[in-house]
């Protein structure tokens, strides 16, 4: 489980996991040399300043100290906020430009279930092996404007798809909000009524992956599942 | 209450027989009447919203300084008072600017993708 | 004395009116369930004068059989038969088991959300059969549930009619035992409704507390012991206005909802123990992790916060009281009763279900999938806490301004009340985001206002702006007390003044500044422009440096001192331990990357809980320890004491570290179960540490009631601290200083000038002129 | 709100924050429930509380045994603690009405409303349509009602469907307060003389203190003339109440701009909570109105009237902010 290795998280993951277990490390093994160091032998011991109820005591602080540990975490925080915004770019900003050829569909979430809509028409062929697994019942080929046909989603392979989120509104059914979640591949984004908003991905292995929905939205919140099907070739 | 011992209000008590806080209500009644005004005049929005906002200021000047005596107490008041507006600010960058047209109309320079082009390729 | 009596008469007369008025809520406008729902919003429907029948029901299922159940309306007033159309409908539902059409009632009855109901055809008949096929399960007992309508064909209603709409409700409920529950395997005894399992602990838990309220009003003077006394003792608290009795009041309250919260906590962690479990039914499971999350923040954290703020500070600046004691107790009195209304709704079985967060398009949706029918209570509870928090920020924040001691410059006050000052300060100025959110998401479940409604053209994400604006700030107070606590304790344990006071008190206003410009990271996921999730992600990254800057400062604390190792000392460095791992997982989140995966999920619970219980509880227990001697004049008993900190710091990293583990995994939040098996033995490993957690905060219980009268006695500086508070016996008297004393200063006295602005002068700490 | 509680007898205590507190909850719970009765009975309650709360103030003279304490050390040295303590209590109003505009005006910053069909009237006039911009603002809507195919014809297709209504359904183009208001004079003038009367009740509150605190007037003069003054505030905020449940009873129902719309829901609340500051301000006022019935405001004591009046003047201070931008803009 948990996000597939090629995808982004896990080269952010490394990163953020070596530097945590570095700034970790060091806190703790300072703290413990500190504790086991400065414990009290006996009662008599003499610190530099006395406690006495009542009186500010003797401030100590050493400039050069601080200003290290002021300007070491900020130079620290300053690099991870350079791959952080790099992330940012790929995650959430270049997807929505236009100009890539992108696998459209549209994720429509209504309380406690799923309809998927497709907006380009891809043909996969049958003979690829692993499509026996799944029943597409019209068989194979995803034809544009088809709505999903048992709850789940079909999705070529390789091919960056850009899926839009709306929440349906034909009157009856209560607008909140959702969030389809891919664990597999990291991503989500809430869909909000009234506004529509985008979450893109490139999946590079076929499966079947499944999909939770993120955003507390009521009694069923946890029965809102449905199945990824990444069918094709991933030439 | 600031019985007109600074100068300018003392000198208006002896010219005009009436202390600074009379003078004060005229001010803000004649500004209510231009702003009133002013929306009749059916200006263009532009015109309308800095008229409404100006007079809007110096009533707000007016009542704080005067009716409020913030003008005699001491400084500590307004900063105290002068403290909120900066959250106020906040609050207004971080959700009244920002709604969901709000964002979308910013010039190029100041979006993401182009401060993103600056970096080098993504790791 | 017979006016008082009035007044108090009067008081329980009325209170006894509210209570009365309790059991008919008839929330707007779908009622709070105590009517029961009418099974279908299609008509309006009468009160049931209709009885509902079903044959053919076994006296015991076995798994997979498929029964026939014939589903009979009858109305002796509506007779409906000669009018041919629409003369019945009904909806038949199961906690379990599939439904069919029954033969030749195929185009009859059509299923719909899970149960089953008539078509149009078949709404011109009174009795329908349809088909259940039984669950494998054998060892449960399924409910069933029907409601049947007797409708008179549509007609226009004849006058005779008594009087209403032309149809009226019936419900039919039956319990169906499987072959395993029954006679076969084990006795399945009858499980009880974890409804009445949480309000029968609260009520017990509410019996035990008057108890004890009664006992130990009863041993303050065993032999003088009579009625007339009880209620003049009660006058005394609910009437007291200084800052001591409050501050108890406060401790008393934080630390029963403390145990509450800790219920609930522990029930929906029975749900989650192993998949697809069914111990809570969703709704329950809602309910429980709404209450849950807003009992231990607002009831609890802050409370207890409170506590030690109104019992501390005035000692510590050396004033005789705080600012306005009036406005102190009615502080604590809104609090107190506001958690009457936030459990309004769980006692009627409609507790709110819309998460502490209560994000907009679903807490102010109404009808059977919106949200329960208590959460308008819910709201008004919110609304009274955002009063009550308002009221003692504008107290503490005047004391600390106007009333400290000559020598308490602001450079020289103790940590504990900077940090105080500094978290009343951001609570005090991010209040009333929410309390007008709360106000707007009330009036929408009350009068009709369509605030958050996207049909209107409103936009659901002002919630969660305003919410946010209100939550990041929030969370700072919940945690700079504990940074105050762990300041003082520290530096007196370890026998030196605490390392770089005046970059500690920067990085105390660091905080408090940039706690108002990073709340957007709740929300990185929510569909903001990206150029806003950047700005957001910009300034997070940014907090992470004074706290960093705090955690070194304290290393450097200890270095050269001789750490004693009280129990106190041993919760801070708890504190230490798991903040920082919590610190460090924070910084996880302000990265578009990892947050696409993070949001929502177990990785968030671990983060939030390793610095909520990690930092805050562990901060309070550390302020417990160390100030208790100095309210009751007895130490805490330091064996039990160090069994509390080993069980609790155990079985706390035990429940919340395999939840990062589950975060990376993709566990959603808020889940009332999952399917993926994988998950389960993480989840059951982290019940099992969270009921020995929940289980190890009575041994705190138990040593606060022993030592109050068993504890060794102590006297006026117990462990050694500097600040003021110490100077005073303890425990202190009323008011708390007959005169105000005067600190002095270790520092060499090089004499700074008195001019300069008011800033200059504020942090050169010189003396007014 | 004055906070001049500050009570020396701390020790007997007193009933008034819990019997409030009490009154709070039973108002919060009767309005939840649409149960009008526990509503009254909470209000009752909470007013008891605060009649408790000045009853233990009556006897307040100013003195420093009685509560008067002086701050000491900066940033307030020597200034009384309670006028330190309004002026604490007025930021958390600034921030109050500052998120009421915050929210109003990210919501404004979406809406298509009469400004923008003026602005688009313009241009399609620069673009060769005939008629004025009034003249086309009145055909594309006659009286309040839309009419979006004359519109679309006046505006020769500037002004479409899509100006009117978003493509997923809500209403783009929403009706807010001001476009009634500027539009028919009998509409703006309650409106209006509520800021005159509200800057007028400042003006005599501060008249009122000026009076108290005069010491060449005697005591029996004084206090009539404090009273006198007090009185005609009272009357003018309550006059400021009556216009403005007059005005929305007029809105709703002759302009059916109600508060299930979206600009109604924020136009409402918004001066509904300022109607509810002055309400606080109004039931405040009898209090002082009594005590000085009673004699009970010389110069020692007056800056209680000094720190209502800051309260006071927050009130209209904020009303001088709302009236433009809900009013006129």
């Amino acid at each position: 489980m948990g996000p597939a290795d090629y995808t982004i998280f896990w080269s952010l993951m490394k990163t953020w996991n070596f530097w945590s277990l570095v700034v970790g490390i060091f806190t703790f093994a300072l703290l413990f040399y500190l504790i086991i160091r400065f414990r009290q032998i006996s009662p008599k011991d003499e610190t530099p300043e006395k406690l006495t109820p009542g009186v500010f005591p003797k401030e100590r602080d050493n400039l050069t100290l601080e200003l290290t540990w002021f300007i070491v975490p900020t130079i620290l925080v300053l690099y991870l906020t350079f791959i952080a915004w790099q992330s940012m770019i790929t995650v959430w900003v270049d997807p929505y430009s236009e100009d890539e050829d992108t696998f459209d569909i549209t994720i429509e979430a209504y309380q406690w279930g799923w309809n998927f809509y497709y907006h380009d028409e891809i043909l996969i062929v049958n003979e690829t092996g692993n499509l026996s697994t799944f029943a597409t019942p019209t068989g194979t080929e995803v034809i544009d404007g088809a709505v999903s046909i048992d709850g789940n989603l079909y999705l070529p392979c390789n091919r960056l798809i850009k899926a839009k989120l709306v929440t349906l509104n034909d009157g009856g059914e209560l607008p909140v909000l959702h969030a389809p979640f891919i664990p597999e591949w990291g991503i989500k984004e809430d869909a909000v009524p009234g506004i529509e908003t985008y979450m893109s991905f490139t999946p590079k292995e076929t499966g079947t992956y499944d999909l939770f929905c993120a955003e507390y939205c009521g009694q069923q919140h946890s029965k809102m599942l449905a199945k990824v099907h990444v069918v094709g070739a991933c030439g | 209450m600031g019985e007109h011992q600074t100068g300018w209000q003392k000198t208006l008590y002896e010219k005009t027989g009436q202390d600074v806080y009379f003078w004060n209500f005229v001010f803000l009644m004649v500004f209510t009447a231009i702003e009133v005004g002013a929306v009749y005049l059916s200006l263009t929005y532009g015109a309308t919203v800095f008229a409404l906002v100006s007079v809007g200021i110096v009533k707000f000047f007016g009542i704080a300084a005067f009716f409020m005596h913030l003008w005699d107490d001491e400084r500590e008041l307004t900063y105290t008072f002068a403290c909120p507006f900066i959250f106020v600010v906040i609050l207004f960058i971080g959700i009244a600017f920002t709604s969901p047209g709000g964002v979308a109309g910013l010039p190029a320079w100041c979006s993401p993708e182009f401060i993103g082009s600056y970096s080098p390729t993504a790791p | 004395m017979n006016k008082n009596k009035v007044r108090v008469m009067s008081l329980l007369f009325v209170i006894f009116i509210a209570l009365a008025a309790t059991p008919q809520m008839t929330s707007y406008p779908t009622g709070l369930g105590t009517n029961g729902n009418n099974g279908c919003g299609c008509h309006s429907g009468g009160a049931g004068t209709t009885t509902v029948t079903v044959e053919g029901m076994p006296d015991s299922f076995t798994g997979g059989e498929s029964y026939e159940l014939t589903l009979t309306v009858s109305n002796p007033d509506i007779a409906g038969g000669e009018i041919s159309a629409n003369m019945g409908g009904f909806r038949f539902f199961a906690s379990a088991g599939t439904f069919g059409a029954g033969e030749n009632f195929t185009d009859l009855v059509q299923e719909s959300e899970g149960g089953m109901t008539h078509t149009e055809l078949g709404n011109d008949l009174r009795s329908w059969n349809v088909t259940w096929t039984a669950p494998d399960n054998e060892g449960q007992i399924v409910e069933f549930e029907a409601h049947g309508n007797a409708v008179n064909g549509n007609a226009v209603i004849p006058t005779d009619l008594k009087g209403n709409t032309g149809d009226a409700w019936g419900t039919f409920e039956a319990s169906l035992p499987g072959a395993a529950a029954l006679g076969g395997g084990a006795i399945l005894i009858e499980q009880a409704e974890p409804f009445e399992v949480a309000i029968a602990a609260i009520t017990f838990g509410i019996a035990l507390f008057s108890l004890m309220l009664v006992y130990v009003f009863y041993r303050n003077n065993p032999d003088g012991f009579n009625l007339n006394g009880l209620t003049e003792w009660l006058k005394k608290w609910m009437t007291t206005t200084d800052h001591k009795e409050v501050g108890t009041l406060y401790f008393v309250f934080s630390f029963l909802f403390l145990l509450i919260g800790g219920i609930f906590a522990m029930l929906f962690r029975l749900q989650l123990a192993v998949a697809d479990n069914d111990f809570l039914t969703q709704d329950q499971y809602n309910s429980f992790f709404t209450l849950h999350g807003t009992t231990m923040i607002f009831l609890a954290a802050m409370p207890m916060i409170a506590a030690f703020a109104n019992w501390i500070i005035p000692l510590q600046i050396g004033a005789k009281d705080l600012a306005f004691p009036r406005v102190n107790a009615m502080g604590f009195w809104m609090l107190a009763f506001s958690s009457f209304l936030l459990y309004g709704g769980v006692m009627a079985g409609e507790g709110a279900d819309i998460t502490w967060t209560m994000y907009a398009p679903f807490s102010n949706s109404l009808g059977e999938k919106g949200a329960s029918a208590g959460t308008t209570l819910f709201v008004a509870g919110i609304i009274m806490l955002g009063i009550s928090s308002t009221l003692s920020g504008v107290n503490f924040i005047a004391t600390v301004m106007t009333m400290r001691a000559p020598g308490v410059t602001w450079m020289k006050m103790p940590l504990f009340t900077w940090s105080i000052f500094v978290a009343n300060a951001m609570l005090y100025l991010s209040l009333p985001a929410l309390i007008i959110g709360t106000a707007y998401l009330y009036f929408d479940r009350t009068i009709g206002t369509h605030f958050y409604d996207a049909a209107v053209g409103g936009d659901p994400i002002l919630w969660a702006h305003l919410f946010w604006y209100f939550g990041h700030p929030e969370v700072y107070v919940v945690i700079l007390p504990a940074f105050g606590v762990v300041s003082e304790v520290l530096s007196t344990s370890a026998k030196r003044s605490v390392f770089g006071y005046k970059s500690m008190v920067y990085a105390l206003a660091g905080i408090g500044v940039l706690g108002f410009i990073v709340w957007g990271h709740h929300m990185l996921t929510s569909g903001m422009d990206p150029t806003l999730r950047l700005i957001m992600m910009l300034t997070t990254m940014l907090v992470a440096i004074p706290t960093g800057v705090k955690i070194f400062n304290w290393l450097a604390t200890l270095w050269g001192g001789s750490l004693v190792f009280k129990t106190h000392t041993l919760w801070a460095l708890g504190f230490l331990v798991t903040f920082t791992m919590g610190g460090i997982s924070g910084m996880f989140f302000p990265v578009a990357g990892l947050d696409t995966h993070f949001h929502d999920t177990y990785f968030v619970v671990a983060h939030f809980h390793y610095v909520l219980v990690g930092g805050t509880l562990f901060g309070m227990y550390s302020a417990i320890y160390y100030w208790y001697p100095k309210a009751v004049g007895r130490k805490l008993d330091e064996k039990l004491g160090l069994l509390h900190f080993l069980i609790t710091f155990i079985a706390m990293n035990g429940t919340f570290w395999p939840m990062h583990q589950l975060g990376i995994e993709g566990m959603p939040r808020r889940y009332h179960t999952y399917s993926v098996d994988s998950w389960s033995e993480l989840n059951s490993f982290i019940t099992m540490s969270a009921l020995i957690m929940g289980l190890a905060q009575l041994i705190l219980a138990w040593n606060l009631i022993r030592s109050y009268k068993h504890g060794e006695k102590c006297g006026k500086d117990p462990w050694g601290g500097w600040s003021l508070e110490w100077t005073t016996t303890s425990p202190p008297p009323t008011p708390s200083f007959h005169e105000i004393p005067t600190q002095e200063d270790d520092n060499l006295h090089h004499v700074e000038s008195n001019s300069g602005g008011m800033f200059s002068r504020m942090w050169k700490g010189v003396e007014p002129e | 709100m004055s906070y001049d509680d500050h009570d020396d007898h701390g020790h007997h205590g007193s009933w008034a924050p819990i019997i409030a507190s009490l009154g709070t909850m039973l108002f919060l719970y009767g309005f939840s429930e649409a149960s009008m009765g526990i509503t009254a009975i909470g209000l009752t309650i909470l007013v008891w509380g605060l009649f408790t709360w000045w009853k233990g103030d009556l006897p307040f003279d100013g003195s420093e045994k009685m509560g008067e304490l002086k701050s000491y050390g900066t940033p307030f040295g020597g200034m009384n603690v309670r006028k330190a303590g309004i002026w604490l209590f007025l930021m958390s109003e600034v921030m109050i009405f500052g998120t009421f505009f915050g929210a109003y005006i990210r919501m404004r910053t979406n809406w298509n409303t009469h400004w923008t069909l003026r602005d688009k009237a313009q241009e399609a006039i620069d673009g060769g349509a005939t008629g004025t911009v009034d003249s086309i603002v009145e055909t594309c809507m006659p009286h309040h009602h839309i009419n979006v195919a004359a519109c679309e014809q006046a505006t020769n297709g500037l002004v479409n469907n899509s100006f009117w209504f978003t493509e997923s359904g809500p209403p783009a183009y929403h009706h807010v307060a001001a476009e009634y208001i500027t539009a028919d004079f009998w509409t703006l003038l309650p409106g209006a003389i509520n800021t005159f009367a509200l800057i007028l009740s400042s003006f005599t509150v501060v008249l009122a203190l000026k009076a108290a605190k005069n010491v060449d007037l005697e005591p029996r003069v004084r206090d009539k003339k404090v009273r006198n003054y007090l009185t005609i505030t009272l009357m003018l905020g309550t006059l400021f109440l009556i216009l403005k449940l007059w005005e929305w009873n007029h809105l709703i129902h002759d302009y059916d701009f109600t508060i299930s719309t979206l600009a109604g829901s924020f136009f409402y609340v918004t001066t509904g909570a300022h109607g509810v500051h002055v309400f606080v301000g109004l039931v405040f006022l009898t209090y002082f109105i009594y005590k000085a019935h009673i004699g009970g405001w010389d110069q020692n004591n007056a800056q209680s009237i000094e720190y209502y009046g800051l309260y006071w003047h927050f009130v209209d201070l904020a009303w001088v902010i709302i009236f433009p931008a809900f009013y006129l803009y």
